[in-house]
Parts: structure tokens; C-alpha cells; sequence
């Protein structure tokens, strides 16, 4: 049995990195608090028993989606210099 | 046997577009005809599936699994029609490209988005699952993506996207809301276990379905890319939104409507209804103001997805589906697919943008003019045409059912459309052009394609018994 | 039914609102790749909203295991599971798209502020 | 003021979809598997006569002859009951892959993106790192139908591998024309299985090989087949989507 407080606090803090994500100023950090968002996704999919979605979270919501992120930043601020 | 398997519509233009990166490295001229055998192969299917079909839904289950739980498609000989005439809108569009649209970008991108596109449309059509329809929705925004931004109209694929995105969410929302609560995502069982629930979750489901699917049938809350992305796209393009993509999503919004909520909950289909009138009203008079060509064809497209939908939800608003009502909103369906592709064919190979410069470019090339002006009188409902006859049964049908309020804006649309779509066939025969015209000369061939249409038009014109017994006694029943 | 505050909170009211932070960004953002990143936290909210939907408490993943070697009526809901695994790739596809977009608007205009892309009246 | 309308409309919908839902949602300690899909797909019971109260059959190590015979249950929905679903979201892959392909498209050779300094330690560190990385992978895409994991997770794990090599060093550059022949041919490797399935059995994408023990690495069928194809197409198309965003415009 898990404690519902856990998965609660744990959507609390996707939550809030989501909120930060959109309301911050900075593009780039904006990206790095998604990424967290997507990260403390897939460990609520931990708690939730769906460990397959789990690890596609990670893999691709969380890790290939920042390094699309990244690049497309990468490429537009090359481009403004 | 074999070939009887609806499947095929789908599951060979999958193949013929996964083999197009490996043929383009050995026959680099050879891709551009994959889409054109693709199309054509659907069309054949297509025409040979129907006199085996009935107005009953037969289905054909994938996999092999009990179509309660397993995926499962659904035909009819109403369903038929209408995917024959999708396909065949889609293939002329296609040989359109083969023919004038050559050299847009990368090579491989235009060939594959058409053939997945195909493959897409046929599966929104036919599929019986809510989930499975979410994934072949996704397929076809996708392949509308790289159609929309092939000729640089980034902006407005950019729109396309952000909405498609908000629509494909708010589907997922839904189905998944949908399962936990009946336990199916089967459209037949899930609407079957509907009645034990709380008239409010039905009502969020079904709002946030009709959501969901607005953006792609170009209904209104989510269609704000429409006339940005009509606008820039290449003369296929135009074409593919206008008749083939929303012509899918409309019966996917119908299908759903019909297999999920049936005509029990005459609430949603009231909503629906006002949903519908709402886009018809606003589409016509945004339609009315424009002067880019292509602007104001998407416009009247949007209208007309109004009208279709409104026609659907009032047919089933009533407690049964009104099978008259229905079968004339089908028909709708199929002549405004027919009439829009002709229409923008036939501005493509004009080639000029508004309709000040359009002007007198009728009386230069005759036979394209003529051909223009069928599908414009077919679209106003000029007597003698297929849009006519539809608009007719249509308006003998809400007479006989007693919707004044429809009635009356329907007319009222109808009428600032004939103005409007007057106004473009008089800039068309009688306007000065103040640009020089500098169109490429289309070959013989393209006129064939044209002709096709044109001729499918009138001939529906001379035989609109034939078109409106072979689109009614649609039995959504049956299934399982 | 009654639900306590807490789970009514992660399983329902959490993911939505996590959904709505992304639907408010995309209404009020005005920078493109804000925009794509509020696309995929709306796409986080609706994993979250459609996994609850399949969690069933003290419920075993379900995998057949050494351990779990039979049926239980305790697992988990695998297909709310598969329907996110989809869901996840689709939307990468999408993102992959619509950054790819976005360095070609920015090519093209030099902005990626949709302000001053509409102050162009393209 | 702008902020506070935006907060009362967050709030108003958030109560309004909230409530509507809650009133037909079975939500935590009240959601239960029983008469969903999900409880049949578990008890392996979708072709029986009656689904819902057929007992299960199924036994890891034991039963060979139940109908989807992958040990982990979402892999037997993901590439079993609705393995239609998947081939659509394998063609969206490709169809997104094409579009990015398409939106950086050059007539010409391309070349890649230099980056400011590649890491020392990570050029010396991925020659050996590579290889374990591609195994990992391979090995989550083989066993998707024991352990979690499957195609998708495994084929980002080798575009994973990719991306290291174009860190490493700017020498790399990802062999974009044959990552797109893989995707081609992989994808209509899985759509040949299931026109193969409609051939032989008469159902499009029907499992008709020998299920097997369950739990043994050569069970389930065609399911570790179709997910090995699954992981080329990924890793092949999340790479070509890598190199394309690597790629000098």
C-alpha cells in the first residue's frame, strides 16, 4: 500500500515546475523546469505500478523531448549572433 | 476474398508509403507515382467493397480478437460512398501534383504525407475503436502538418499544430474518462453502458469529443488555422484540407455522435446543433468580406462543416435518428467533397490569388472557366447540379420536422454564399485584371482530372434518387 | 462516493490542473517554444489523469512474474498504460515537429515572439 | 488585472471539468477491474465465449496454449489486442521524422552543426561506453515481452547512443540516407507480419506463431519480432531526427 500523501505531494511538485515553466522569464530555464516536470512524472508513474510508462517517460517525455528542447534553443540563438 | 477485407484501405498505402524511402534511393522518379498507385489501388477497393455492403455496419476485426475488446472496423454502403468519394478526390489531387507541383522541397516529404494521408483518412472513417481513432486522427494532422508547410506557410502550420495539439489532448481526456467509467473503448459498447451514468459527465464527455474533433472537421472552436493554412498551401493542398481531411473528420464527428451517444441524450445533440448553426453563420459571413480566392473558399469550407453537422445533430435530436435528415446530410457531405476539390483545382491552375487579379481570366481560358463554374453553381445550389438536390432534400426534410430556427439561418447562409460565390464568377467572366497573367499552361491531362468532377457533378445532378437511395437507411445498429 | 481531499487531489483534480497550467501558458505565452512547452505539460497532466485512471490502490504492476504467477484481481489497469504509451511517443513526434518549426519561423522572420510575427502582417 | 481573470477562469474550469467527472469516474479505492477491458486483457480471456467470467488460464512458466502469452501485459496489449494501434503510432514516428527531414531540407550535401569544444572526457569515455549503450538497448527492445520496456524505450536508448557519438567528437555525422532505408524497411517489415497473418489466418496483424511457456524468451509469438522491428524503426528514426537536428541549414 502506498501512501497517497506521497503521489499527492509528488503531483504538487509536477505542479509547481509546470507553473514555474510557464511563467518564468527565461526561455532556458523554462526547458530545464519542464524537464523536471517530466521527471517527477515518471517517478509518480513508479508509484503508480505502470513501470513501463515509466521508463518511456523518462526516456522520451523526459530525455529526448529536452534535448529537442535544447537544440532548437541551441540553433535560434546561433542564428541571433 | 482477400481483397473483400476493408483493411486493405488502409493497410496497403502503410506499406506502399513505408517503401517509398527505399524505392527513392534505387528509382529516384519513381516516388512520385507511389501515392498515385496508392490512391488508385483505394479507389478500386473501394468501388468493389460496396455492392458487398449493406446499410447494416458489418465489422472486421484485426488481429483476430473479439471486436468487444480487440480493434475493430466498421463498413456500410453509406461509409463506402463516402470513402469513394474521399479516395477519389484524393487520387485526382494527387495526379494533379504528379502532373504540375513538382519541385517543392524535399522530394520524399510531399509522396509520403499523401499516402499516409490515405491511409489516415480511410482509418478515421472506418474504425470502431475510440482510441484507435485518435491514433489515425494524429496520423492525418500529421500528414497535414507537412502538406500545410510545404510552400513556407510556417505561421499557419504553426496555428494548426498548437490547436490539433489541444484537440488530440482533449480526445485523450475523454476516451480515457470514457473507459474508466463504462469499462469499453469499443464506440458501440461504451455508448451501450452510457445510461447508468450522471448527465453531467456525459455532458463534459461529450463536449470535450466534439472539442476534440473540431479542429480537423473545421468546426469552431478550434478552427482558427483554416483560412491561413488554405491560403498558402499549393493547389493538393487546398484540396486535401478542404475535401479529403474534413470530410473524414466530419464523419468521425458523426460516427462518434451516432455509435457513443446514439439519439438518446437529446442534450448533446441540441449542443451540437447550436454548435453546428454557429459555424455555418460565421463561416458565411467571414466568407462574405474576403478577397483572396483561397480565403474565401476556406471560409465557405468551414460553412458548410457547420451545415453537415447541425443537418447530423438535428436528425438524431429528436429521440431516433430521423433517417431522412441523415441520409440528405450524407448527401451533403458527398457533393460538397466533390464540388470544393473541383472549385480548387481549378483555382490552382488559374494561379492568381484575389479577385481583382483573377479578373476576365475566365473569358482567356474557357474551358477552365466552365469547368470552375459547375463546381461554384453545385456549391450555391444552382438547380440542375448535385448540390442542389441535397440542399433540396435537406430543406424538405427540416420543413417536414418543423425547424424554423435552422431553416431560417440555413437560408440566410445560403444566400450570403450564392452572393459571394456570384461576385467570384463575375470577377472570373467579366472583371478586369489589373495583374498581368502569368499562369503556367497546364497540360491536357489536368483538364481530364477537372473533367472527371465536373462530370460526377452533373451526372449526380441528373440522378439525385439514385445518390440519395444509395446514402439512406444508414442502420448504426447491429453491431456486436 | 466519498473521496478524502488527498486522493481526490492526485487522482483527479492534480493532473487537470497540471493540464490547465499548460492550456493557461499556451493562451497567454507569447514566445513559440514556450507555446511547445506548454503543449507537452498539457500532455504531462493528461499521462498523469489517464494512469490515475487505471491505478487501483495496493495494486501489483502488471507483469507476470517468478513472484506473481497467476491472475490477481489486484493488478493495476495495463490498459489506461498502453493507451499513455502511445499517447508519449505521439506527442515526441510532435514536439520534434513543432521545434522544427519554429527554427524555420525563426529563419525565416528572425522572431520567435508572436507579437512581433503578427506585427509583420504576413 | 489580466492575471486575476486568467486565475478565476483557471479555477472555474478546473471545478467545472472536475465535478462533471467526478460524478461518473471510479477513482482510487473505488476503481476496480472488474467487467473492463483491462481485466481481460490480464486473464488472457478475450476469445472465449464469455469474457468476463471465464476463469483465467494463464501460468508463468507453465501454460503454453492461452492467447497472448507475453509476460508483461501491457506488452501483450501494446503489440497483441491492439497491436493495430501501435503500427498507426509507429507511422506517426515516421510521418514526423519525414516532416523534420522535410522542414530542414537542403538541395545538397549537408553539413552538421559544429559544436564549441567537444568534451575530452566524453570522446575518451564513449568508445567504451558505445557498445554498452547499444546492448542495453537491444537487450530492453528483446525482452519487451518479459520486463518492462519494449521497442520504443529501447530504440531511444540506441538514438541515445547516437546522440553521444555526435557529442564526442565533430567528426561524426549519422548516416542519414540509410537510417531512413532502416525505417522504410522495418515498417514494412511489421506491416508484412500482419499482411501475413491476414494471408494465413484470414486477420489482419493476427499472432500466428506458437505462443510458447510464458516467461521463456522465445514466447508470445510474433510479438519479440514485431517489438525487434519496432526498435530499429525507433532507433533509426529518433537518430535521423538527431542528425537532422544537427545538420547545418
Amino acid at each position: 500500500m502506498i501512501n497517497p500523501g506521497l503521489s499527492s505531494l509528488f503531483i504538487f511538485l509536477v505542479f509547481l515546475a509546470s507553473l514555474l515553466a510557464v511563467e518564468t522569464k527565461k526561455v532556458f530555464r523554462a526547458v530545464l523546469f519542464m524537464s523536471l516536470a517530466g521527471v517527477l512524472t515518471s517517478v509518480i508513474f513508479v508509484l503508480w505500478k505502470a513501470p513501463d510508462v515509466a521508463m518511456t517517460e523518462a526516456a522520451i517525455g523526459a530525455g529526448f523531448t529536452t534535448f529537442l528542447f535544447l537544440m532548437a534553443l541551441n540553433r535560434i540563438k546561433g542564428k541571433e549572433k | 476474398m482477400i481483397m473483400q477485407n476493408p483493411v486493405l484501405l488502409i493497410a496497403v498505402p502503410l506499406l506502399l508509403a513505408f517503401l517509398i524511402p527505399v524505392l527513392s534511393s534505387f528509382f529516384k522518379g519513381a516516388v512520385r507515382f507511389i501515392p498515385v498507385l496508392a490512391g488508385g489501388f483505394n479507389v478500386i477497393a473501394a468501388a468493389l467493397l460496396i455492392p458487398q455492403a449493406s446499410g447494416s455496419l458489418t465489422v472486421t476485426e484485426i488481429g483476430g480478437w473479439a471486436s468487444a475488446y480487440g480493434i475493430s472496423l466498421l463498413f456500410s454502403s453509406q461509409m463506402g460512398y463516402v470513402i469513394l468519394a474521399v479516395n477519389l478526390t484524393a487520387l485526382l489531387a494527387i495526379f494533379y501534383y504528379t502532373l504540375n507541383e513538382r519541385d517543392l522541397g524535399s522530394p520524399l516529404a510531399y509522396p509520403i504525407a499523401f499516402t499516409l494521408a490515405l491511409s489516415g483518412v480511410n482509418g478515421m472513417i472506418m474504425t470502431g475503436d475510440l482510441f484507435n481513432l485518435f491514433v489515425f486522427m494524429e496520423m492525418t494532422a500529421i500528414a497535414g502538418y507537412i502538406i500545410a508547410s510545404h510552400k513556407e506557410g510556417y505561421l499557419g502550420t504553426f496555428r494548426f499544430v498548437v490547436l490539433s495539439s489541444v484537440g488530440s489532448v482533449l480526445f485523450l481526456m475523454a476516451t480515457a474518462a470514457l473507459y474508466n467509467a463504462t469499462g469499453f473503448l469499443n464506440m458501440t459498447l461504451a455508448g451501450k453502458s452510457l445510461d447508468t451514468l450522471a448527465a453531467p459527465f456525459i455532458s463534459i464527455i461529450s463536449v470535450l469529443f466534439i472539442m476534440a474533433l473540431s479542429s480537423e472537421a473545421e468546426l469552431l472552436p478550434l478552427n482558427g488555422w483554416v483560412p491561413r493554412v488554405y491560403k498558402d498551401s499549393s493547389g493538393t493542398g487546398s484540396v486535401f484540407f478542404a475535401s479529403v481531411f474534413s470530410g473524414a473528420a466530419l464523419f468521425a464527428v458523426i460516427k462518434v455522435m451516432l455509435m457513443v451517444f446514439g439519439s438518446r441524450y437529446a442534450y448533446v445533440h441540441q449542443g451540437l446543433l447550436v454548435l453546428g448553426l454557429v459555424t455555418l453563420a460565421a463561416g458565411e459571413a467571414a466568407a462574405f468580406k474576403q478577397t483572396n480566392i483561397k480565403k474565401m473558399v476556406a471560409f465557405s469550407s468551414i460553412a458548410q462543416s457547420g451545415l453537415i453537422i447541425a443537418a447530423v445533430a438535428a436528425a438524431m435530436s429528436s429521440g431516433v435518428l430521423h433517417n431522412g435528415l441523415f441520409s440528405a446530410a450524407l448527401f451533403q457531405l458527398i457533393n460538397n467533397i466533390l464540388a470544393k476539390a473541383l472549385v480548387l483545382l481549378g483555382i490552382a491552375m488559374l494561379g492568381q490569388a484575389t479577385l481583382q487579379e483573377i479578373g476576365g481570366a475566365g473569358t482567356k481560358k474557357k474551358w477552365l472557366g466552365v469547368l470552375i463554374s459547375v463546381g461554384v453553381l453545385s456549391l450555391i445550389g444552382m438547380p440542375g447540379f448535385a448540390g442542389f438536390w441535397s440542399k433540396f432534400f435537406l430543406i424538405r426534410e427540416l420543413v417536414g420536422s418543423g425547424m424554423l430556427v435552422f431553416i431560417l439561418v440555413f437560408l440566410l447562409a445560403a444566400l450570403f454564399e450564392v452572393y459571394y460565390y456570384l461576385r467570384f464568377l463575375q470577377a472570373l467572366f467579366l472583371g478586369k485584371s489589373t495583374a498581368p497573367v502569368s499562369s503556367p499552361k497546364p497540360s491536357w491531362v489536368t483538364f481530364i482530372l477537372l473533367f472527371v468532377l465536373a462530370a460526377l457533378i452533373i451526372l449526380i445532378g441528373f440522378a439525385p434518387d439514385y445518390m440519395i437511395q444509395a446514402v439512406s437507411g444508414f442502420n448504426p445498429g447491429g453491431v456486436l | 462516493m466519498g473521496h478524502d481531499w488527498l486522493s481526490l487531489w492526485s487522482y483527479l483534480y492534480g493532473p487537470l490542473a497540471i493540464f490547465l497550467v499548460g492550456l493557461y501558458g499556451l493562451l497567454t505565452q507569447k514566445n513559440l517554444i514556450k507555446m511547445a512547452i506548454s503543449i507537452n505539460i498539457m500532455d504531462f497532466g493528461v499521462n498523469l489523469f489517464i494512469i490515475s485512471l487505471g491505478y487501483v490502490p495496493s495494486g501489483e504492476a502488471p507483469i507476470y512474474t517468478e513472484a506473481v504467477r497467476r491472475y490477481l484481481p489486484s493488478f493495476t489497469d495495463p490498459l489506461p498504460q498502453a493507451l499513455v504509451l502511445t499517447a508519449i511517443v505521439i506527442s515526441v513526434a510532435v514536439t520534434a515537429f513543432v521545434l522544427a518549426l519554429i527554427i524555420k519561423i525563426h529563419g525565416r522572420y528572425g522572431t520567435t515572439d508572436l507579437t512581433k510575427l503578427g506585427e509583420m502582417e504576413l | 488585472m489580466k492575471k486575476v481573470i486568467a486565475l478565476l477562469l483557471f479555477l472555474g474550469l478546473l471545478f467545472f471539468i472536475g465535478t462533471g467527472l467526478e460524478q461518473g469516474l471510479k477513482l482510487g479505492e473505488h476503481n476496480t477491474l472488474s467487467g473492463k477491458a483491462g481485466e481481460i486483457y490480464l486473464k488472457r480471456t478475450v476469445n472465449s465465449e464469455d469474457p468476463a467470467t471465464t476463469p483465467s488460464r494463464v501460468g508463468f512458466g507453465r501454460e503454453t496454449d492461452i492467447e497472448e502469452n507475453a509476460a508483461n501485459t501491457v506488452t501483450s496489449i501494446v503489440v497483441g489486442y491492439r497491436s493495430f494501434d501501435t503500427l498507426g503510432e509507429v507511422t506517426v514516428l515516421f510521418l514526423a521524422a519525414t516532416g523534420v527531414l522535410a522542414l530542414f531540407f537542403t538541395p545538397g550535401k549537408r553539413k552538421r552543426l559544429a559544436l564549441a569544444k567537444p568534451n575530452f572526457i566524453l570522446s575518451v569515455s564513449s568508445g567504451f561506453l558505445l557498445p554498452l549503450i547499444i546492448l542495453f538497448g537491444a537487450y530492453v527492445f528483446t525482452h519487451g515481452h518479459l520486463t518492462p520496456g519494449g521497442g520504443f524505450q529501447g530504440g531511444t536508448i540506441i538514438a541515445a547512443a547516437v546522440l553521444l557519438l555526435y557529442m564526442a567528437g565533430n567528426a561524426y555525422k549519422a548516416p542519414a540516407a540509410g537510417l531512413k532505408i532502416l525505417e522504410g524497411l522495418s515498417g514494412a517489415g511489421y506491416l508484412l507480419i500482419g499482411l501475413a497473418g491476414l494471408l494465413l489466418t484470414g486477420f489482419f496483424l493476427e499472432n500466428f506463431l506458437p505462443q510458447g511457456k510464458m516467461g521463456a524468451l522465445f514466447s508470445a509469438g510474433i510479438i519479440p519480432v514485431v517489438y525487434l522491428l519496432i526498435g530499429l524503426k525507433v532507433s533509426a528514426e529518433l537518430s535521423g531526427i538527431v542528425s537532422d537536428y544537427m545538420g547545418e541549414e
